[in-house]
């Protein structure tokens, strides 16, 4: 048992601290008070993030990356999550898409798709899955209504996929320049039985976005509709076999129900806020004065600190564990 | 003898709100630009018309021209209009309580005479009680149990001047300050004393900002008054039972207005959710038969329903010292009792009830995410819980410290 | 009109019994064997004591000889007993109020006069309700919104012999059991039907077992009834309208005594921690000084009120279906509502009491502890609060079933 | 980072298992239910766990016990607890006190106690710190009020001190064999500048155990009064500077207010009792029926269950990771 950091994983951290403290925070509180949902965006401090490594930090080496462990990938959710949880999600979105490239895609698919994504600072990825009428459906598909469940349809003409339907709530899709895509291939089929996942860049014809959600948080992670009209998608660009969707989980090693990074991701950001939050109530707690005396020195103030350092200290243990036992496929 | 029925008039003013709000609040309530927490314009138009209906006056003697309602019916009232819109709600109770506190109870007849007949007379008339101060600490916190108060002293003053007093200082979160033409103003009228005195809007030397929506956490409109050689006629001296009839706050059983405020926030979440959850079919059945789901929507029910039930007790108990007397009431500080409890539960049945709508319930452009917004106002807005519950502590002691003098807006 | 006074008659009873617990009761509950929370034996002079003080027939109507308490009072004299006793408490309770689900409402005149002047005449003739049995699942769970009810066959027989009904099989968890001259019981009389039967103690055929305090979760006494061939009279079944006067269960209105009871215990464990943080010194102060102590005691009180508010109105409401009529009450299922509150709520306050007692708060020869478990078995005690929710989720929806026969006793 | 067990904190886990499940688990129940707090105790269960290690482990190797780590305490006690969390504690109460003779006592001093403790298959360790009027005071002596806390007096009469006062909740009081006893030696002092430490054994004279409390869990773990009246105790057997009982530590550089080892203690306790509560509720769920259905398939069953691993699988984390630390002295 070793809680030691790699000084591999230890410099991306410092890393992260650093451009998180002097190029986002400074940010942060402004873009989240933009109140047009399109506004929120900033691409400088993509194009910053990015040339340190946080877009593309998830691509395995050998295909040009820096195939950075889970571990180091909590650790610098975390650190960015400090200062503004939105702008960590949009870079660690890029991540769970890369994992997703790398386990699903073929060597051609790879060399097409992820050339681009490391060339390009500004070339953001996202997936669409939900829909309107099927969220929930989408990861437990009830067994007595076949028909529940994502309703974006793919029909075959010759090489090409013609994609109809819409996709709602999906994150970077108002910035993205790739995306997942999954839809109903089989319409007679359940669900897993019947979905095909494409490979679709912005460009395709008939393919657009829709409106950017207006959410309450997370400002600056844009989460937006995705809008097919007779979209046109090359059989290429068909990821894993056809009404095979289902492959990139159980069959990718992930036992989690089919987002082992996702949830691991949630909760490493969500160890940035606390830890954040928790620095922010001390520092108050040791400055501010009620009644002549320091707020610290009052037991309900102390109770209020100590939870919420207890629960930050057991959410960043549970965290770095997960991480690990998903670098060693536990 | 114990009766939980409401009375007719009870009953039916409950409908005419419930309908007034459905028909002329909700569809202008659930615009788009009212449904941003931060920046949304109050509803005036709904505010003359909830007027013109009387709730204005709601509280306020029947012989001085108002309803003469009492605190349950106020807080009947004031629960169906946050169902709505928690703004307007907030607005009318203030000027409604201290309508009845200042024109039934506190002023003389002679200042009943100069400041009544206006008030009737404008629908768009409103009162403010304005008592807090920039940095004056109205905690208890580390004085908890301890003979030193945080009162530190008033520090607006009014000095005496022939036939008028002048005042100098500074109010901040007042209630109602953009809209009223009266404001009930405590001061520090010399060494140890305070008083509170009546200044109309238009007086020379008074200047009245509203505050910013983003920095101050309250329904309503709330402002700061700036009081710069303000002079007003010496008669405007409030008489010296001010404390009694304005307060109850320092036993922790002032009206709790502000808590069926909360529970008409609560409410319209909780319908909301129950809606939804009876239409979004998702895992082949709607939502609310799973078990996950309907699990949620009762426990938010009896969150609400036992807010309910102790906001009301609190209420009535207002009006009925008798009770209390021969020991039918516990004696406790019932409003701060159901403050403390309605505050958390029903900012948790918010939460609860966004949650069943799943990604929607956090969009702008839904009101779920309002709800909790305007729920976590609720939550933080006057006194802390902690403040609260150390001092409900104090009361389960009897421990006596000596009274602060008016303490209403401080709750 | 709305009123939380209570009658002079209620005052009264309160501190009568509220007297015979200091006095009578107290010193004998707080004895060791008496805080042994798995194996206590009966305060059996106690009950005798309280029965001849009238409250073994406290709710029986007066002209049938009783005091003709309606059901707050009921629940105010439970809670008072149990704060004592819930043992006690929890005795009485159901017998009076079996006494006037059955003398007032549902025997029949020949059927009063057989049964009611034994019952008069004995202090310690007690009065039980027989349903279920064991393996009979009783649960919602699964069926949550699902047109099946598993409410699978009652396995009791009764067959009609001549004059005679011929009772075979197995009862359990009978509250009063191995203290009742009279059982009501539910028998399975033929296809599709259910009925209650008339049992005395001493019929033919019937034995009662008292149940071990080990593996069952209940106040009072329990028991298990075996019937082999009891036999009797055709004349011994009630009314086909038993259903609704013994329950009221499946809609959640039925009397909250067990709430009260609850409530009861809540208060006894409060009752001891204000006094002990009033003399225990840490710290250089007495611990209710200290803001943890402090906040600690107020969250409890804050519970307690809470839960007294909702329990007394689910009280007034049993008797009072006018209210529900004419919407001054909520149509919700007020009582499960208030078990669900008051179970959580309460428990959660005798932890926090047993908390400002430190170490003391383990040990048996200390009540704290008992408090404790006794909340523990109101939690659990009956359906569990889960499915109590569903029910609640289901009354929300207005999901409607086909009624299940007389549920009292699952409740 | 690296959250692999080694070889022999696997062992010791492994070993632990199975005494619990095979020796401890079947007297479990039986021992709890036992009226009189006196008669809980069962010796055969110390004797067979202490020729397993489990009274010595925290003995330093050079000392001749078997230097386990902290992590290593920590497995073994979650293991032990998950049969019965009492006789887990009754175990683990040795090693708390093992600590401190490594930390404080003379070489002397370990060479005259260490050696029977190592020996002696029921030799148990405790230490006198409560007294009636004196619980959180000890821990946190208000300034104001120099005259707080323990009231226990020694006083020195040439080579030897007298004892005269009582403590209280002391565990393992009635079965140990060799106590720590917190005493004031300068009665005019605050507690932490006069008090001072002692190592008094069971038979010394004058010192007697008082009742057994009769306490509504934990039974087999037994807590009593020990009662000094006139008891004699060499000036050999104090621990530390005389008025300097605070040197356990700050100065052993325990920077947890004091008990580095009991809050890592119980919290690795209540591990093992989530562990087996899980692993109950689990199976219950997957072999109970209600309405012909198992009960795992309800949703509101399920809620429970996976907040219930959530729970613990998050304490584990915690507790792994402070038991590293403690061990690297983070």
């Amino acid at each position: 048992m070793d809680f030691t950091l790699s000084n591999e994983q230890r410099s991306w951290q410092m890393t992260a601290r650093k451009f998180a403290e002097e190029e986002i925070r400074p940010i942060s509180v402004q873009r989240d008070e933009i109140s047009d949902p399109r506004e929120t965006f900033d691409w400088e401090i993509i194009k910053k993030g990015s040339r340190l490594g946080f877009r593309t930090m998830a691509v395995p080496k050998e295909w040009g990356g820096h195939g950075t462990d889970f571990v180091t990938q909590a650790l610098v959710m975390t650190e960015l999550a400090k200062a503004d949880s939105a702008i960590s999600k949009t870079f660690s979105q890029c991540w769970k898409w890369s994992h997703l490239i790398a386990a699903t895609c073929t060597d051609e698919q790879k060399r097409r798709f992820l050339q681009p994504f490391l060339e390009d600072d500004t070339y953001l990825l996202g997936k669409g899955i939900s829909e309107p009428s099927a969220g929930s459906d989408n990861r437990l598909p009830p067994a007595d209504d076949p028909k529940a469940g994502l309703k974006l349809r793919a029909e075959r003409h010759g090489d090409e996929w013609i994609l109809n339907g819409e996709k709602c709530f999906i994150a970077n899709a108002s910035v993205g320049k790739l995306f997942f895509i999954d839809a109903r291939t089989d319409p007679n089929a359940p669900l897993k039985q019947g979905t095909t996942m494409f490979l679709v860049p912005r460009d395709t014809p008939g393919f657009r976005i829709g409106k950017v959600f207006n959410k309450s948080g997370w400002r600056f992670y844009q989460n937006a509709e995705l809008i097919f009209e007779n979209a046109r998608v090359p059989h290429a660009n068909v990821v894993g076999p056809v009404n095979g969707s289902d492959m990139k989980t159980q069959q990718a090693g992930d036992r989690t129900g089919g987002d082992l990074f996702g949830d691991l991701e949630l909760a490493a950001n969500a160890l940035g806020v606390c830890d954040d939050a928790c620095g922010m109530a001390l520092r108050l707690a040791r400055t501010k004065k009620q009644g002549g005396r320091l707020l610290f020195e009052q037991q309900v103030v102390q109770l209020k600190l100590n939870r919420m350092h207890l629960l930050t200290e057991a959410l960043r243990s549970f965290v770095m564990r997960v991480a690990w036992e998903h670098d060693h496929k536990l | 003898m114990y009766n939980l029925q409401l009375s007719p008039e009870q009953l039916e003013i409950r409908d005419t709100v419930r309908d007034f709000v459905t028909e002329e609040v909700k569809p202008l309530a659930l615009r788009p630009e009212r449904l941003e927490a931060r920046a949304r314009p109050l509803l005036s138009d709904v505010l003359d018309k909830a007027s013109q209906l009387g709730l204005r006056t709601l509280a306020l003697s029947e012989d001085a021209g108002g309803a003469g309602a009492d605190t349950l019916t106020s807080c009947i009232v004031t629960e169906e209009l946050a169902l709505g819109d928690p703004d307007v709600a907030a607005v009318l109770a203030r000027t409604s309580t201290l309508a009845h506190a200042l024109f039934d109870r506190l002023m003389t007849p002679e200042q009943t005479a100069r400041f009544l007949p206006p008030f009737l007379a404008d629908d768009r008339y409103h009162l403010a009680l304005a008592q807090l101060e920039p940095d004056r600490d109205a905690a208890l916190g580390i004085h908890y149990h301890r003979p030193e108060t945080s009162d530190a002293d008033v520090k607006t003053t009014a000095v005496r001047a022939g036939d008028a007093w002048v005042i100098n200082g500074v109010k901040d979160r007042v209630a109602n300050a953009p809209l009223a033409g009266l404001f009930a103003v405590e001061v520090n009228s010399g060494p140890g004393g305070t008083g509170i005195l009546l200044v109309p809007r238009d007086a020379a030397g008074l200047s009245v900002r509203e505050s910013d929506h983003r920095r101050h956490f309250h329904h309503g409109v709330c402002g700061e008054l700036v009081f710069t050689d303000c002079q007003v006629p010496a008669e405007n001296l409030l008489g010296a039972e001010r404390e009694d009839a304005l307060g109850g706050a320092d036993a922790g059983r002032h009206a709790p207005l502000d808590q069926a405020l909360n529970l008409g926030i609560g409410r319209a979440a909780y319908e909301a959710a129950l809606e939804y959850a009876q239409l979004r079919v998702q895992g082949g059945r709607r939502i609310i038969e799973h078990q996950a789901i309907g699990t949620k929507l009762a426990e938010i029910a009896v969150r609400l329903e036992v807010a309910r039930t102790v906001i009301w007790e609190a209420a009535w108990a207002c009006d009925h010292p008798e009770a209390f007397a021969d020991r039918s009431l516990p004696d406790l500080p019932l409003s701060r009792i159901a403050k403390v409890y309605a505050s958390e539960a029903i900012y948790h049945a918010t939460k609860d009830a966004a949650e069943c709508f799943g990604a929607m319930g956090v969009m702008r452009d839904m009101p779920l995410q309002k709800y909790v917004h305007d729920a976590l106002v609720c939550l933080h807005a006057g006194a802390s819980n902690s403040d609260a519950k150390l001092r409900i502590a104090e009361a389960l002691a009897g421990y006596r410290r000596p009274a602060r003098p008016a303490a209403l807006a401080a709750e």
